[in-house]
């Protein structure tokens, strides 16, 4: 037990260690030197966490410290690897590992790779410290690393002026989460007295504590969740995180950062139970799973199309947590992590080849990348839920789960989005790979081998998978109750089979056409407002500017006219933005500055005297 | 309260220090500011304290006054009716007044008898005790000729 | 003794001075004159410590001392900055020079 | 007070007070000048560290107690790489030499300051720490820094009163000066109230809370950066120290009824800063906001000085801001100097221009925002959290709000140095030995990622103070 403990702070350890020395080692020698020390460490990451994997038993490894202790005051930090845990660090660490080899080639042309992988590492070590650590403070230091990688590697190329603002607005939005996360952790420390996950939860069980007071701090760990996990309603970072690499893309979906609010809350899910937080998990994940298949349907970029489906597959999960099927969520957790790290980086491929990547200017690359042709279309078949592949056989379960649950709105949301699938997924690959060649098809050739054996290893793992379910299920949760409708099954694959057929017939026959569609204001509408997210992002910035920013404006105005100026100007000038009439107290008269020193004296006499 | 002396002092020492502020005459002002600083000193006196009232005497009335009516001499000053912000000054250190005083009848604060200490005393205890803030004075006095040696060139190569 | 007066007679000077000190230092706008104000409100410290130091003990008094020298520093680099001020800017009124603000 | 503290605090004071005789004998060059100015530092510094051992003297007017020799050693530390970059930066100025001794003997008052426990010595220690920086302010010698002078003194001046005026009520109340006698004697009075607020009043001045702040920004902005990093980083982290133990140790009894007056003056000074600082086209001017508002942040635990763990607030606070503060107003200097920029505008590109001078500036910013491996984050956890274990969630909420508001103005200059595109051409001064000056700047930010995750010595400093005062 000793010697598991151990490994596992070498496994985090070893991450960070391996970004600084592959930016020391790519620095000082050879630039691309760094990506070797980069798959070194991404390998002995991957080896030592399947060791532990392995030597996993049936108890969980547990090691506490203090970071400090003041007199009662603790910060308490450690570790908790139990088996979700390491199958999260198995994902993170397994596609980071791919995902490294693959950036051979992607990045092929990029000027400092040592600073890429640097980044790289630290964002995976972040990640498996973020699941391997046994308390919410340690769990929020390593959330704040994610996120500052993610900042940096979204804005990777940041002298593109799209990726630099991306980088920030998902630096912003996920922040913006984190403050309510933070509150929720100081309001759960100082009322309840403790932060370990564990406590929690037995907390919890015990029914320590008032259901309304869990709710609150469910909520707010869940902002924080949602803002990490790109839900309804901080989602807009997720479209415009798209001006990284294709890889970090395929890092942030699949392996790493969006992953880590469906572990939070996968983690506290008993505490999330009893204080019926769930319900509002389940409706956030059912809209924001509605909202993205639909707004995949409208777009053309490839990488924005694949964006939206993660967002769907995380609100899937969501929902399935929601509807309290925790196994059915990481199961599709996983499969979601496998062919979403296949997908993107089949993008990636056609992307780097072609140079190109809105989809619809591409076309009829089959037959010239027919091995990235067929790799894609796996991972478009395990996405869009197609019996023999992964997908099928997690989202399914929770459709069943969902509808076993009963509540209408959840289970319609949710059917009509995962049935969706297949239409924003074929609709993706028949206009890239199938039709007439366009400019730049011409000049694309097959991805280099390095790139493809990533892609072998992922497509190869979406078939295998199903068959080790029932292992994986017991390995993670123990004996699962798993429940199975005939009807709904037969209903599903029906209702998906025709949206297959139309998606056919107007992509690949273009037998119906949609320019007369588009064209008709109502439908030019709706393609509008899927495109855009339902006005999600529109609507965050609108709040921002009129509500937050002009209402603050106005209270300041309010109290210049009133209580500084009088009614003197007042009036005048309503329009100006707050700081620009706050600042006025600073006048430069030094008179004026004395004055308000023996005001604030008097006052404060005036105060001792009547407080 | 106080004999009819400490409230002679009390008028001269307020009366010179208004008339110091508002005076129009520049001149007049600094010679009213001799005397409100002169009357501290008689105070000091009143209160059986030479030394405190000597020293008073010889810094302000002798140097500090001295550094003024240079500076007046070198600047000069055109005197202007102040506009508008005396009503503000007015009020608040009227009502600095008022809180003091109300606060210092309020106060527990109790009239011992007074005594007198002998210079020897006084002499013993400053060597013994507070000797080492002199060095520290000191200090400070090195600083503030450097920098003011500094500034005062720099004026200079500044024409 | 010759200033016969109790403890409250003594701070309702002390206090006045203060006060006066202060109306001084927001009403006048010539930097002399504020000077002038500034060391009324030390003095007005001062007094205190002596009036005190004659009902205690001696260390107020010696305190006294220490104050009156810093006064002094603190006319002296006054002045200094005062005549820099006024050489450069032709004037003595400060809340005329108002580059710095907001 | 300890033997070797106050050697220490003499060696530096006399180092500085001859450096300028040495100049006029020799001529030292700017090399030299710093060399023998950093021996002085070594010595004293060295002297800080073993001042736990060896006899004791003047111990009533100070004590030398964890708290005075781990923000002694720091203040040094902070003063020494302040004085390199002085050199650096003003090497042609004939003066330089005058000003650096007058910095050497603020901070050798800003060691007093720390370690006094009565109001004598107080007093005394925090004019040998301002008195000198009068003068300083004006060093620049261009309009503006005749301007800041004036602003500075007068305010000064009012403030050192005010604090004398409160001082001497105090001893009429108890006929001491000393902390420790205070501490047993005074008793809740309405005069007592008047000088506790006379005496948070001089303070106030020192550490620009709330309505005493006004003069703040006008003075970091208007003088050279250089001095600003000794007003702003230096002596408010002192004052803030000498605050604390007045509060703590000498006028606890009345302290007690000032915790909701202190709260609301903390949640003021913190908005008002960073409402301000928002404002700001001037990155100098944004940096003395923020200064502002850090004063604010400590004000928060001083507000809950309930309960112990203000007491590590108080004092992590110090430490932290005494580094990224300095730190900041001289990578600003660094910047000024060498591309001459002042602006938001002039900033545009650097990051490109300067990669390693953007990048620890970047440090510094971000822990000043309080992000996590930095010193600036685990000081805000412990101000916060003392405020909610004080029982004042409000204070600690609002401060949540604020230092989030704050994120937006650093990253602005973050976003400026790499966002944009480069808009100065080329250097005003380009030194040939240019990466020398990235060495302070790399030290300080070190020190502060070290004690952002190394928190025991501030930890078990603030343990033994807390403890001292009865906690």
């Amino acid at each position: 037990m000793e010697k598991l403990v151990w490994i596992t702070y070498l496994t985090i350890g070893i991450f960070f260690l391996g970004s600084i020395s592959a930016f020391l080692i790519g620095k000082f020698t050879e630039r691309w030197n760094s990506f070797w020390v980069a798959v070194l460490t991404g390998l002995i990451g991957f080896i030592l966490t399947c060791y532990i994997a392995l030597n996993l038993g049936e108890h969980p490894i547990v090691h506490k410290f203090n970071w400090f202790t003041f007199g009662s005051f603790k910060i308490p930090l450690g570790i908790y690897v139990d088996s979700l845990s390491v199958v999260m660090a198995l994902i993170a660490t397994g596609i980071g590992f791919l995902d490294i080899v693959f950036s051979k080639g992607y990045m092929e042309d990029d000027e400092s790779p040592h600073r890429y992988y640097f980044e790289k590492l630290f964002f995976i070590g972040s990640m498996v410290g973020l699941v391997f650590v046994s308390n919410l403070v340690g769990l929020y230091i390593f959330w704040e690393g994610v996120g500052l990688c993610s900042y940096l590697l979204i804005g990777y190329w940041y002298w593109k002026r799209s990726a630099a603002e991306a980088a920030l607005k998902a630096f912003v939005m996920t922040r913006f989460g984190d403050v309510f996360m933070f509150a929720g952790i100081i309001v759960a420390w100082v009322l309840l007295g403790t932060i370990n996950f564990q406590e929690l939860n037995a907390l919890a069980l015990a029914g320590a504590f008032s259901v309304k007071l869990g709710l609150l701090i469910s909520l707010l760990i869940f902002i924080g969740a949602v803002g990490k996990s790109a839900q309804f309603p901080l989602f807009p970072w997720l479209l415009d995180a798209m001006e990284g690499p294709t890889t970090v893309s395929a890092l942030i979906h699949a392996a790493t950062m969006v992953n880590a609010g469906v572990y939070l809350v996968a983690r506290m899910f008993p505490f999330f139970d009893y204080s019926h937080a769930l319900i509002v998990v389940g409706f956030v994940g059912a809209l924001s799973a509605f909202i993205a298949a639909t707004g995949a349907l409208a777009h053309t970029e490839i990488k924005k199309i694949l964006a939206f489906s993660t967002m769907e597959h995380l609100a899937l999960m969501f929902v399935a947590l929601g509807v309290g099927s925790a196994a059915a969520g990481i199961f599709h957790l996983m499969n979601h992590a496998i062919f979403k790290a296949l997908l993107f980086l089949a993008a990636g491929a056609v992307i780097h080849m072609t140079h190109q990547k809105d989809a619809f200017k591409l076309g009829g690359l089959y037959k010239y990348m027919p091995q990235t042709a067929l790799l894609f279309l796996v991972g478009i078949l395990a996405l869009a839920g197609v019996p023999p592949f992964n997908g099928f056989f997690s989202k399914d379960w929770i459709i069943g789960a969902t509808y076993a649950y009963g509540n209408p709105v959840i289970f319609g949301l949710t059917f009509v989005a995962a049935v969706l699938c297949i239409a924003y997924g074929f609709r993706l690959w028949f206009v890239v790979f199938t039709g007439e060649p366009s400019e730049y098809s011409k000049h694309a050739r097959e991805a280099y081998p390095i790139m493809l054996v990533p892609l072998y290893v992922l497509a190869v793992l979406t078939v295998v998978i199903p068959f080790f379910k029932e292992q994986i299920i017991h390995f993670l949760f123990g004996e699962v109750h798993e429940p199975f409708f005939l009807n709904l099954l037969v209903a599903t694959l029906t209702v998906m089979f025709i949206l297959f057929g139309i998606v056919f017939l107007i992509y690949y026959k273009r037998v119906i056409s949609t320019v007369k569609f588009l064209a008709h204001p109502l439908g030019k509408g709706i393609n509008e407002f899927l495109y855009n997210g339902w006005y999600v992002d529109a609507a965050i910035k609108w709040i921002c500017r009129h509500v937050f920013y002009g209402s603050i404006a106005k209270a300041v105005e309010w109290v210049d006219i009133h209580v500084v100026d009088g009614a003197v100007n007042g009036t005048a000038r309503l329009s100006l933005a707050c700081w620009d009439r706050c600042r006025k107290i600073q006048t430069g008269d030094v008179i004026d500055y004395l004055t308000y020193f023996v005001a604030g004296v008097i006052t404060l006499v005036l105060l001792i005297l009547f407080v | 309260m106080g004999n009819v002396y400490f409230w002679i002092i009390y008028a001269v020492v307020i009366g010179s220090a208004i008339i110091a502020l508002e005076a129009t005459s520049l001149l007049w002002a600094a010679v009213s500011f001799v005397v409100l600083l002169s009357e501290i000193a008689l105070v000091y006196f009143g209160l059986n304290m030479p030394v405190l009232g000597g020293v008073q005497l010889a810094i302000y009335a002798g140097g500090v006054t001295i550094l003024v009516l240079f500076a007046i001499m070198m600047i000069g000053e055109s005197y202007k009716k102040p506009e508008g912000k005396a009503v503000k000054a007015i009020v608040l250190s009227l009502l600095l007044l008022i809180l003091g005083t109300f606060f210092s009848f309020l106060s527990a604060i109790d009239t011992l008898p007074f005594k007198t200490f002998s210079t020897e005393v006084l002499g013993t205890v400053f060597v013994e005790k507070y000797s080492f803030f002199t060095i520290v004075l000191g200090f400070i006095v090195s600083a503030l000729l450097y920098m003011a040696n500094a500034i005062i060139t720099k004026k200079r190569e500044a024409k | 003794m010759l200033l016969e007066a109790d403890v409250h007679a003594y701070l309702f000077l002390s206090f006045s001075l203060l006060a006066v000190g202060v109306y001084g230092l927001l009403s006048r706008r010539s930097v002399i004159r504020m000077l002038f104000a500034v060391e009324m409100i030390i003095n007005a410290a001062n007094l205190n410590l002596a009036i005190f130091s004659a009902q205690r003990n001696v260390d107020g008094e010696i305190f006294a001392f220490f104050t009156i020298g810093l006064a002094a520093l603190e006319a002296a680099v006054g002045l200094a900055i005062v005549i820099v001020f006024y050489k450069r800017f032709g004037e003595v009124i400060p809340s005329k020079i108002r580059n710095l603000r907001w | 007070m300890n033997i070797n503290y106050l050697a220490a605090t003499m060696v530096l004071a006399l180092t500085g007070a001859f450096l300028p005789v040495i100049n006029r004998l020799f001529r030292i060059s700017g090399i030299q000048g710093a060399l023998i100015s950093s021996i002085g530092y070594v010595v004293s510094l060295f002297l800080v560290l073993i001042s736990d051992k060896g006899k004791h003297v003047l111990e009533v007017f100070y004590t030398t107690d964890p708290v005075s020799i781990l923000l002694g050693a720091l203040i040094l530390i902070a003063s020494w790489m302040v004085m390199l970059v002085i050199y650096w930066i003003t090497e042609k100025d004939k003066f330089v030499n005058e000003l650096i001794s007058a910095l050497m003997i603020s901070t050798a008052g800003a060691l007093l300051l720390i370690s006094a426990n009565n109001f004598v010595s107080l007093a005394i220690a925090m004019e040998l720490m301002t008195m000198p920086t009068y003068l300083m302010v004006l060093f620049a010698f261009d309009d503006k820094s005749f301007e800041a002078g004036v602003k500075y003194f007068f305010n000064g001046a009012l403030a050192v009163g005010f604090m004398l005026f409160g001082i001497s009520l105090l001893y009429g109340m108890t006929g001491s000066f000393e902390f420790s006698a205070l501490v047993k004697n005074l008793f809740i009075d309405p005069l007592v109230a008047l000088a506790a607020v006379f005496i948070f009043a001089g303070f106030g001045f020192k550490i620009t809370a709330f309505p005493f702040h006004f003069w703040g920004p006008d003075v970091y902005d208007g003088t050279c950066p250089g001095v600003a990093a000794l007003l702003t980083g230096i002596s408010k982290s002192a004052a803030f120290i000498g605050l604390m133990r007045v509060v703590y140790e000498a006028i606890p009894v009345i302290a007690g009824h000032f915790t909701l007056i202190l709260a609301i003056i903390a949640a003021l000074t913190m908005t008002v800063g960073n409402l301000l600082a928002l404002a700001q086209r001037r990155v100098s001017r944004i940096l003395a906001y923020s200064s502002v508002a850090h004063a604010g942040y400590t004000l928060v635990a001083f507000a809950a000085l309930s309960v112990p763990l203000s007491v590590t607030g108080i004092i992590y606070h110090s430490v932290a801001y005494v580094f990224m503060k300095t730190a900041a107003f001289l990578c600003f200097a660094v910047f000024l100097f060498v591309w001459g920029a002042r602006t938001m505008d002039d900033y545009k590109g650097l990051g490109r221009r300067e990669p390693l001078l953007a990048a620890l500036f970047l440090i510094f910013l971000l822990s000043l925002a309080g992000v996590p491996p930095m010193a600036g984050f685990i000081s805000k956890v412990f101000v916060f959290t003392a405020a909610v274990d004080a029982g004042m969630t409000w204070l600690a909420l609002v401060g949540l709000l604020n230092s989030a508001f704050s994120v937006a103005y650093y990253i602005w200059i973050a976003k400026q140095m790499y966002l944009e595109e480069p808009t100065l051409e080329k250097p005003i001064n380009d030194s040939p030995n240019k990466n020398w000056i990235l060495l302070p700047l790399a030290v300080m930010a070190i020190l502060l990622i070290v004690f952002g995750i190394w928190v025991n010595p501030v930890v078990d400093a603030s343990a033994v103070y807390a403890a001292k005062v009865g906690f």
